[in-house]
């Protein structure tokens, strides 16, 4: 993702007209259908509303709650400014809005909506109606602490409690990432092997708060990676439909087994989408995780989110004095990316899995999944958990320089706690 | 014309037949209710004025008035008895299915 | 890489200026830009901070910050309830609005150890080209003309995409006459 | 609008559900489906209606259906009314059928939010007067003194039935200041198909709460149907009223109302009230009914 040196290189936008001009209309820009590319400085929010307006949703609906009502009050303006043509509902709760775009999806619209936390539990119930009938919406979640204790900063508790909810799962680092992610989530949610809803995780405050520069692809560019919505699973006056049915224990496994089916084939779509937008647009994410300097790393660290961008400066760091670090940034949960953490070998010594969540009575999500991804008789990897950033604690760099030594003691044949919360008061 | 039983239809033998996530065509009918009754409906012809209260208040759409007399169809008739209890005319009596 | 932070009361525009800064330096500046605020429930008349990070790469740390480059205070009298100083390297800069004297200042507010402090009546100023209390425009100004931090072209230019045009203006003009007064200073 | 029988639609749009025998609930949906025709787009929350027609590979709606969560009929529909604005679709209705509870209880949020803003929505409540697919749990529509697997009967007489009285949704939609609701009953197909076809050609939310008596929750033979529908509205314990333009207007004034016991008695889940019950039912009643006149009257 990081492209160094001075940013007015611009990026690359092939079908978009050559070079990106660097325009300078920062909020009001002007848009029409030939927009070009350029750059503004915005938050997290700001920048997933960006790539919700160049999706061109036809539906949005929305309820606020701290810390998505940035994205959703810019969706509100964009609508009313008529920056693409859209119906913004404003409805009386997250139940209502995973229920009133699943109404409009089930019209064949593309549709929009954005929750965190208590909203996305609110919510829950509408998540599994929407993903066994497969209807390709994309949800932003503002990655947010669950209650109680009550607490509207940064954690993971809230989606990761929904991972078998058989929505796709994107975690991102950066604003940027939001805003293009938003893009390729609506392209793989749309494909006709996977139709299949995704849900778009930004740290809380950490992301969604933060200012940052973006590069705001043109529209023409993006209409051609994404044309309009097309699929066969909505109701027509055409083609009568009946929706959302009744299946009964006869039929229900297979109905499943198709599901399963849808994420198979997303874990190709997810890559092949990453690199066609990477030819579009100049930059790349890695499908569905990330290796950055593991080639011959004998420690590494997974993580999840805006860490990630932290974790490199200190792997950056690392790596000029001379250590063997590397990290995974996992960026979808499901599908997960089962192979490269099964791929995992020397000279990896150790892996540590950073977990912005905890699943009570194990350890973190993550550290589960990766270390069932990696079993096979005999492996040799040794494995930490690292609990930390819970309800927006910070995780400075000399948190993730800590987790690193920890991996390199054990590395090294120590003994080390197998599961370890970082920055706790007491021990 | 009441909908018809799709005598034809066979569940889905492999999975390219499986409908795709819960999407189907509206208005397949792939079993008949006939077997849910005790007693059928007979309408009295030489009774019957045509009032159309019975065709209105049959809760399955059961009565064709399509033919120059109404009739039901007893593929679908569950002999709730409506039609009868209903009828101004005392012209639909409720028999005993079997006899 | 440069780390800003500054102080200021809730609805005072500390995290705007916060935000400028980071605007003037990427989209106009070319250089790499973060700004966020104090995460939070923003209330009205509490102290809050702002930050803001300026590099030549890009900026990939989403820590907080704790080290900085430079403070910025809004209010002086934000010094008796916040931890001002905390984290300012010792080669930083303070800048603060007040219209005391350095000395004076020094010993109000016992900071000492401040090897560059920058003051500057930015209230005045604002009163007198705003005529309103404002002065995150003010300051920053004052922060970057004693810090350089960025071109003060570029912040004018990230004042007129920001404000709204009726503002840009005077906030121009504010921006303009703070940066001459503290450049007037270093030069004496 | 007259409805004449004649000039009815021969198709059915709704054939071989599983419905019970006598089901009131399909004689609504049914009768309502000739009057709106098959561009009609239909959401039903989970609910008996849903679970008779919609049970794979059997489907009996001929027109597009769709089954939502049991909260959220009112907000499926908000999302399928702006869908069919932003795709152009002119002269279709968006229509919710839904039961007692998942429009008084759970779904009364999402309907609420749907009447708040105005979407262009036909709801139709038929009430049955407590959660019968489920089993004949109680619901804020079961009215006082009716026995359910929920507000059980005990033989020491302390348990008694439901409580309280029934929840008034016909106020409580009225109260959004929609453009159109009202009350029916399936015992009075002509009143309720007008009203149907009323609401067909008026734009925004628009609701319709159709009494559907139920044999099997109730307890009465199967052929009664139509006739304890009938009893209701004689013995004053239902009303057939319109919300229009600000005004409540009365469709059927019973001169005298038939004794409450008329009613009560031949069903299953009334069997243990006595005259005295029937006396404090027929206080309630009487203060339903001078509430309404007040209303009416204040317009």
């Amino acid at each position: 993702m990081p492209h160094d040196g001075k940013n007015q290189s611009g990026v690359q936008e092939q079908g978009g007209g050559g070079c990106a001009a660097l325009s300078v209309c920062q909020g009001k820009a002007e848009r029409t259908g030939s927009e070009r590319a350029h750059n503004q400085f915005l938050s997290g929010n700001e920048a997933a509303a960006e790539g919700v307006r160049l999706c061109r949703p036809q539906v949005i609906a929305a309820y606020p709650i701290t810390p998505q009502t940035t994205l959703v009050e810019r969706l509100s303006e964009f609508v009313a400014e008529r920056a693409f043509p859209c119906k913004y509902l404003l409805v009386e709760s997250e139940h209502s809005a995973m229920a009133a775009v699943m109404g409009a999806a089930m019209m064949g619209s593309r549709v929009f909506t954005a929750t965190s936390s208590q909203g996305l539990l609110y919510m829950c119930e509408m998540l599994s109606y929407v993903s066994g009938s497969r209807y390709p919406i994309v949800l932003v979640n503002a990655n947010r602490a669950t209650a109680t204790p009550w607490n509207i900063f940064g954690d993971q508790r809230d989606s990761v409690a929904m991972r078998d909810s058989g929505w796709i799962q994107f975690y991102v680092e950066s604003g940027q990432e939001s805003l293009d992610t938003i893009i390729q989530a609506y392209r793989v949610a749309e494909h006709p092997e996977v139709s299949t809803p995704v849900m778009v995780n930004i740290d809380g405050f950490t992301l969604t708060h933060t200012y940052d520069l973006v590069n705001i692809p043109g529209q023409e560019a993006v209409d051609a990676f994404l044309p309009p919505l097309k699929t066969a699973n909505r109701l027509s006056l055409e083609n009568p439909r009946s929706l959302s049915i009744n299946i009964g224990p006869d039929y229900h496994l297979e109905s499943r087994y198709q599901e399963q089916k849808a994420f198979q084939a997303a874990e190709k779509v997810i890559a092949q989408t990453d690199e066609d937008f990477a030819r579009k647009f100049g930059r790349k994410y890695y499908g569905m995780a990330e290796r950055y300097r593991c080639e011959d790393a004998e420690c590494v660290l997974a993580v999840m989110g805006s860490v990630a961008g932290t974790v490199r400066t200190v792997v950056d760091r690392l790596r000029t004095e001379g250590k063997r670090v590397g990290m995974i940034k996992v960026r979808c949960l499901r599908p997960f990316p089962r192979a490269l953490f099964a791929a995992q070998e020397a000279p990896c010594k150790a892996l540590g899995v950073l977990d912005r969540n905890i699943s009570f009575g194990y350890e973190g999500a993550l550290y589960t999944e990766a270390r069932a991804a990696m079993y096979r008789p005999g492996a040799s990897i040794r494995t930490l958990n690292f609990i930390a950033g819970l309800g927006g604690r910070d995780i400075s760099r000399s948190d993730i320089a800590l987790m690193f030594e920890k991996l390199a003691r054990l590395a090294g044949g120590s003994f080390e706690e197998e599961l370890q919360y970082i920055g706790l008061r007491w021990s | 014309m009441k909908p018809r039983l799709n005598k034809d239809y066979r569940l889905p033998a492999s999975e390219e037949e499986m409908t795709f996530g819960t999407a189907c065509a509206t208005g397949l009918l792939t079993a008949v209710n006939s077997g849910w009754r005790t007693f059928r409906p007979v309408i009295d012809s030489m009774k019957c004025v045509h009032c159309l209260i019975c065709w209105v208040c049959c809760p399955d759409g059961a009565i064709d008035r399509e033919g120059r007399e109404l009739s039901v169809d007893y593929d679908y008739c569950k002999g709730c008895g409506i039609c009868a209890h209903e009828c101004p005319r005392q012209a639909i009596s409720m028999v005993k299915e079997g006899k | 890489m440069k780390e800003i932070r500054w102080h200021g009361r809730g609805g005072n525009g500390a995290f705007t200026a916060a935000r400028l800064l980071g605007l003037a330096a990427s989209v106009y500046g070319g250089h790499y830009a973060q700004a966020f605020p104090s995460f939070g429930p923003e209330r009205r008349g509490a102290p809050v901070l702002g930050f803001t990070r300026i590099d030549d790469v890009v900026i990939t740390d989403h820590s907080q910050i704790v080290d900085c480059d430079c403070v910025i205070v809004l209010d002086e009298t934000l010094i008796d309830v916040a931890d001002v100083l905390k984290g300012l390297r010792p080669d930083g800069v303070m800048v603060s609005n007040s219209s005391r004297s350095e000395v004076e200042f020094r010993k109000t507010f016992d900071c000492a150890g401040v090897k560059n402090l920058v003051l500057l009546d930015g209230t005045s100023i604002a009163l007198d080209v705003l005529q309103s209390p404002i002065v995150n425009t003010v300051m920053l100004g004052a922060a970057v003309a004693a810090a350089d931090l960025v071109d003060i072209g570029d912040a004018e230019r990230a004042i007129g995409d920001l404000m709204p045009k009726a503002l840009a203006g005077k906030n121009k003009d504010a921006l303009r006459t703070a940066y001459k007064k503290v450049k007037a200073m270093s030069k004496t | 609008m007259a409805i004449r029988y004649n000039d009815l639609d021969d198709r059915e749009l709704m054939y071989g559900q599983k419905s019970c025998p006598g089901c009131g609930a399909t004689i609504a949906v049914r009768l309502a489906l000739k009057i709106l025709g098959e561009r009609t787009f239909l959401c039903t929350p989970a609910c008996c209606v849903a679970a008779v027609t919609s049970v794979y590979p059997q489907m009996s709606f001929f027109v597009n259906n769709v089954v939502t969560a049991f909260p959220a009929t009112g907000a499926t529909l908000a999302g399928m009314a702006a869908a069919a604005e932003m795709q152009g679709l002119e002269d279709v209705t968006i229509l919710g059928v839904a039961g007692d509870g998942g429009t008084a209880d759970i779904g009364l949020q999402a309907l609420s939010g749907a009447c708040e803003r105005n979407d262009n929505v036909l709801y139709l409540c038929y009430d049955n007067e407590a959660y019968m697919n489920t089993g004949i749990q109680r619901s804020s529509a079961t009215p006082y003194g009716a026995w359910t697997t929920t507000s059980p009967v005990s033989e020491d007489g302390t348990a008694r039935g439901e409580t309280r009285i029934r929840k008034n949704l016909f106020d409580i939609v009225a109260a959004h200041r929609v453009p159109y609701c009202a009350t029916a009953s399936i015992a009075y197909p002509k009143d309720f198909m007008e009203k149907v076809a009323k609401a067909k050609n008026v734009r925004g939310a628009r609701f319709i709460h159709v009494h559907a008596p139920c044999p099997t929750g109730w307890g009465y033979p199967t052929e009664k149907t139509v006739e304890y529908g009938r009893l209701a509205v004689e013995t004053g314990l239902w009303y057939l009223a319109e919300y229009e333009n600000g005004k409540i207007k009365l469709n059927l004034r019973p001169g005298q109302f038939k004794p409450v016991e008329f009613y009560l008695k031949g069903q299953r889940r009334f069997r243990h009230l006595n005259g005295e019950d029937f006396n404090v039912i027929e206080e309630q009643r009487d203060r339903e009914w001078a509430l309404l006149g007040a209303k009416m009257k204040q317009d």
